[in-house]
């Protein structure tokens, strides 16, 4: 698999750090593209039997490589900010899939109570920063969870912040990557650039070639990289690593991907009447799961059964933990008051 | 007559203002070759071009500048917040660039833009999809704040806003797109509804209820229902926030001395509060009782079913409400 | 005790603040080599050091998001406005993203953060550094919203606020930096002032006055003036604007029957609204007259000094207002 | 006088325009750069006199050679959208000197009635944009502007932006930049580098080396040039003028100048703590008008007469509309509430 280097599609190799994954690791990636893929189908599927009826699902399928790529070399003190398009991320990070699941139905033991939906939950003890639906604001929020590293002496810890393409184009992107750059602050913008933002090309979003160079406006290196390919995200993620620790500043990767589905669950019509169905089709035949295991089949390494296709027990535990959500309880209405405020101050003493 | 849903109201507004001027032209989030999140713009792009519907990155500032710049040199911009939740991301471009254009130009250049966008909850929209912030432009000077109720009034207020020469923000119930329909006159009527005047959706003599939006739905039906009661309720759809109609307000008051405000946002420092204020300074002596209000708790709006219920006001809110007014 | 300047006070309980707690620091433009275009924090970057004190881009997202994220994970970030007006370009950071993470978070992470700026009138300084839109984010669940007039309270405030759990917005008149002075206690007296708590700065019988940062001045200037006329005002100074006194509000109330609402900010929408209708809401039996509301006309403050008397509030307004009410 | 050429400070040369320029086009470049100069000081004078009482004078004492250079080649149907510093240019494009001046005083027959000060007027009649406080919103709002001339066909009628370097770490900037690129309008963003936003340095607004590398992010031609060289100015506007007309999109100028007093006249002695005074002495060695000055002396085209040092005329004339402005009246206290709302709507007919 190739490897490119900053803003050069087809150019210099970045190190082979795939090289040194053992058969373990491809194993555990493999089932992870797998997981990912099942997630999504396992709440489309609810979604499409009225199994789940409040909020959209936002799919990730065909964008799998980019999330397990990304995930799979970082530190468990490192932090993340997933958005809309990258649930399986909270379970690569160490959530439980219950407590995902929960938060998509909306139940009381969710890591909003109920009180936010989809995507816009966290866990600080995990490093999982939350987001809110506008986008492009993690990447300004990320500037302070990093600041307060710095603060503490922690300047190893890294935050990778995810953003589609279209949303490059906020202020709130802008002011926090040119904050990041003039205060070198280890982080890294993963850009999974699938082409659309919701109905609107690329070209529509960004004026540049490439994603990455708007990279060049900020004087950090920018990686445009196909993100169908695992292992090369993962080489590419190893290398922005290994800057961002050094203390040399944030690294952009824009990964070339496309979303196989609609923008949500209630757009499969209109998404292909907004998009050519024959640029779908072929995308299709670059599906990263395919893809990948085709390698790992390539290497003489692993034997067919080694590479179930899908990993049955996976789609098993996903639906255990979406009964589990159904049958959790619903928060309590008056609890819809609760969290407003926050009064454990740190007060001393108190004299009026 | 044309028998449409609301938000065919908007859209038939809309498109004939740009078969009628070639000034108008609408910017947004996926409007021109999607036709926009909830269809309301389906069509434009193949009818006005690409120079009159543009296709915008995701950047609301940007994408109200482009109104403001646009209006400076005479043409008049129609703005899609995909929710208006995303406003916040434009805010200052609509409080201090919009807003004040005409004054800082000492009144020789007007800036005619529409902001519009849907608004509102009970959809499990959560959060930032679900909000109803009219109040924060209800106290900027040089806005104007729409919110209808009905196609008819949709249909003649976006009319009119595209016509205003000042900005106006214009709140559409997504809660209504499609489940509210009605009539409203045919094209060639050149049919407007003026900014600025509420209309009595349903005449009574006990209470007066006074609110706008989807809660205009909610209070016909609790009027409704509290007339088996022997209470009458006069509802009152103010349909323009700002400027408000307190001629309409008061002669109601005179009528009925109670009074009930209805809304959906959080309730404190919401737009009822100022018509509660201004009720009491005007009127103080024909109030008979205190003037209450029903609005959402002082929360965001949650996700999950039953905590949405209990943040958003209900028709037996506005029952429990008048009831209580009645009895004073 | 101390003798300080209001501007004084609120860099003192800053530097003690952060003497105290190494998790606090500051972020803002200019704030560090410089000390703030006001001169807030001279001295800071000195004693703290770069870590703590951020002279940050002009990016007022990123300057109160690095609160947010800092916040997140157990900072607590000061963030300076060179002028609270331009809070406008980070709305979204504070209603959005701020305001709302706690509830967000299940319950689980706090948002310590305090935004502050200069604000206010009475200086010439044009539409973009007069503002007071404290308004807007009183009507935000989850926000605080403090505004003082003495520097007892600006500093016992300010302590308060850097040790409160959520996000706190820290209004300081510009007018008052350097015109008030008075006695602060010593820092190893550990005072605090709670949001949350209303003061009576003067007693009296006739008419309850409340308000709140400049105008607190204006209001006692009038009380002085009415005594005279055998007027007696009794003035109650918010300090916290969010959430609202009522007990003290009602007490008063109870006692006076009349009720005068001042500030700054334009009248419509303004937080004088709400505190009329709860007013009106919980006490109607009480009021003698109708309640009345001096602020500044519906209109941005504009440049020229008599365009700006014209449209901002006066002693002569709060007097006028207090005779009329008086004899109602 | 050398010219360079995109991010490059002193590399390629772009195309001498300045060289087609008559002696009567440098006499008027000479004295343009004089009346920036003498505006400025007129104005600091009244400030320290008295006699201005209101508002702040922003200087552009040192930067004159931008002001003069970017407006020199512009059409009479361009739109330019000055900024704090951008006094000069107001009258370069036609306000009268004496409705400029009632404006700084805040009089009623000011452009904007006495309701705002110092930069925030415009005049749409002769291009002029009007600006608020918050820097860089005028980039987003000029893509407004030139998308209306779109609409009527008028590709090749350019809008000059100018803002500082400081404020292109603002959102706006970027959703602005980001439009116009991605539809390729006319837009010259003249960046007036003068080394600190206040009292920030560069280098903390800026993570790029040069401010003129953003451009590169956006995939727009970026120069760099020196700002204080008012030939290599005009050369490198002609340039991006000839591009952005050509409707290849927008161009970033960076040029590179000092700010030779302080943000404001209130901060003249803060500014001499927070930059070194050895800093300040060496650019006051750049003013560009000696310069501008010495050029001309040497191409042999000019007597010493011809060129006054300075012309006493302009002096005369900026002072007799300061007298006139001191004179004129105050707005009447009412008109305050006047111009909030604009009720001459273009409503044909009206049913309720
Ligand atoms: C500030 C803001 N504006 C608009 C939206 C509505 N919206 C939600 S997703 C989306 C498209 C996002 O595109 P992209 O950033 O490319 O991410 P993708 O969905 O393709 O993964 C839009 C416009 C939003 N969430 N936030
Ligand atoms: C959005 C915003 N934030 C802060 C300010 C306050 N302010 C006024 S001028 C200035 C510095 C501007 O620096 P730069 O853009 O480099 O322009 P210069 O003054 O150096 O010409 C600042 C921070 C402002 N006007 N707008
Ligand atoms: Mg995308
Ligand atoms: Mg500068």
């Amino acid at each position: 698999m190739s490897t490119v280097s900053p803003l050069v599609r087809n150019g210099q190799h970045v190190t082979a750090h795939h090289e040194r994954l053992t058969k373990q690791d491809l194993l555990e990636i493999y089932r992870r593209l797998w997981f990912a893929r099942l997630f999504d189908e396992a709440l489309y599927d609810a979604k499409k039997k009225g199994r789940l009826r409040r909020g959209n699902v936002y799919s990730s399928r065909g964008q799998e490589a980019i999330m397990v790529g990304t995930t799979y070399p970082l530190r468990e003190d490192d932090f993340v900010s997933p958005i809309h398009r990258d649930m399986p991320v909270f379970v690569f990070r160490g959530m439980r899939l219950e407590e995902v699941m929960c938060q998509v139905w909306g139940k009381a033991e969710a890591p909003t109570r109920g009180k936010d939906s989809w995507s816009h939950m966290g866990d600080i003890s995990k490093g999982i920063i939350h987001s809110t639906s506008m986008l492009g604001s993690t990447i300004a929020v990320a500037c302070g969870v990093l600041w307060a590293q710095r603060m503490d002496g922690r300047h190893d810890r890294v935050l990778v912040a995810y953003t589609g393409e279209g949303a490059t184009a906020t202020g709130p992107f802008h002011e926090g990557l040119n904050f990041a750059a003039v205060h070198k602050l280890p982080l890294i913008v993963v850009v999974e650039n699938n082409q659309y933002a919701y109905s609107t090309p690329v070209e529509l979003e960004v004026p540049t070639e490439t994603v990455a160079e708007r990279a060049l406006g900020y004087g950090i290196p920018g990686y445009s990289i196909d993100g169908n390919d695992v292992l090369e995200v993962y080489d590419a993620m190893c290398d922005a690593l290994e800057h961002a620790r050094a203390g040399k500043g944030p690294v952009l990767i824009e990964c070339v991907t496309y979303r196989l589905l609609g923008h949500a669950d209630h757009d499969e019509t209109r998404a292909r009447q907004y998009r050519p169905v024959a640029e779908i089709e072929m995308w299709e035949k670059r599906d990263p799961i395919p893809r990948f295991r085709t390698y790992l089949l390539s290497t003489g390494l692993f034997t067919e059964e080694e590479l179930p296709n899908p990993p049955t027990d996976i789609a098993e535990q996903i639906q255990r933990a979406i009964e589990y959500a159904i049958n959790a309880p619903d928060p309590e209405p008056h609890t819809a008051l609760e969290d407003i405020y926050d009064e454990h101050a740190g007060v001393s003493r108190c004299v009026k | 007559m044309r028998e449409v849903t609301f938000l065919e109201a908007i859209r038939l507004a809309m498109w004939e203002e740009m078969e009628r001027d070639p000034n108008v032209f609408i910017i947004g989030e996926d409007i021109g070759r999607m036709g926009g999140a909830f269809g309301v713009t389906e069509g434009f792009l193949a009818r006005f071009g690409p120079n009159r519907v543009i296709d915008a990155p995701i950047s609301e500032t940007a994408i109200i500048a482009v109104c403001v710049g646009a209006a400076a040199v005479g043409k008049r911009g129609i703005a899609e917040m995909q929710f208006i939740d995303f406003i916040s991301y434009a805010f200052d471009q609509v409080v201090n660039v919009a807003a004040t254009y005409l004054y800082r130009s000492g009144g020789k250049t007007p800036m005619p833009i529409v902001i519009r966008g849907p608004s509102g909850g009970y959809v499990g929209g959560s959060l930032y999809h679900s909000q109803q912030y009219e109040a924060w432009f209800f106290h900027v000077p040089g806005l104007k704040v729409v919110q209808p109720a009905f196609p008819d009034d949709a249909y003649g207020l976006m009319k009119a806003a595209i016509r205003d020469n000042n900005p106006v923000l214009f709140f559409e119930h997504k809660y209504l797109y499609r489940r509210i329909k009605g009539p409203i006159p045919d094209a060639h009527e050149d049919y407007i509804v003026r900014l600025g005047e509420a209309r009595i959706r349903r005449y009574g003599n006990d209470i007066t209820v006074i609110t706008y939006g989807a809660m205009v739905h909610f209070a016909l039906e609790a009027a409704q229902r509290l007339e088996r009661e022997g209470i009458s309720l006069e509802v009152i759809d103010l349909r323009t926030i700002k400027p408000l109609d307190m001629d309409t307000i008061l002669e109601s008051v005179r009528k009925t001395s109670r009074v009930l405000i209805v809304h959906e946002a959080p309730k404190t420092g919401g737009v009822g509060a100022e018509i509660a204020a201004r009720i009491v300074e005007q009127a103080f002596e024909w109030l008979d009782a205190p003037i209450m209000r029903v609005a959402a708790k002082d929360s965001f709006v949650p996700f999950a079913e039953p905590l949405e219920k209990f943040v958003l006001p209900s028709v037996d809110d506005i029952v429990a409400a008048a009831r209580e007014l009645a009895a004073y």
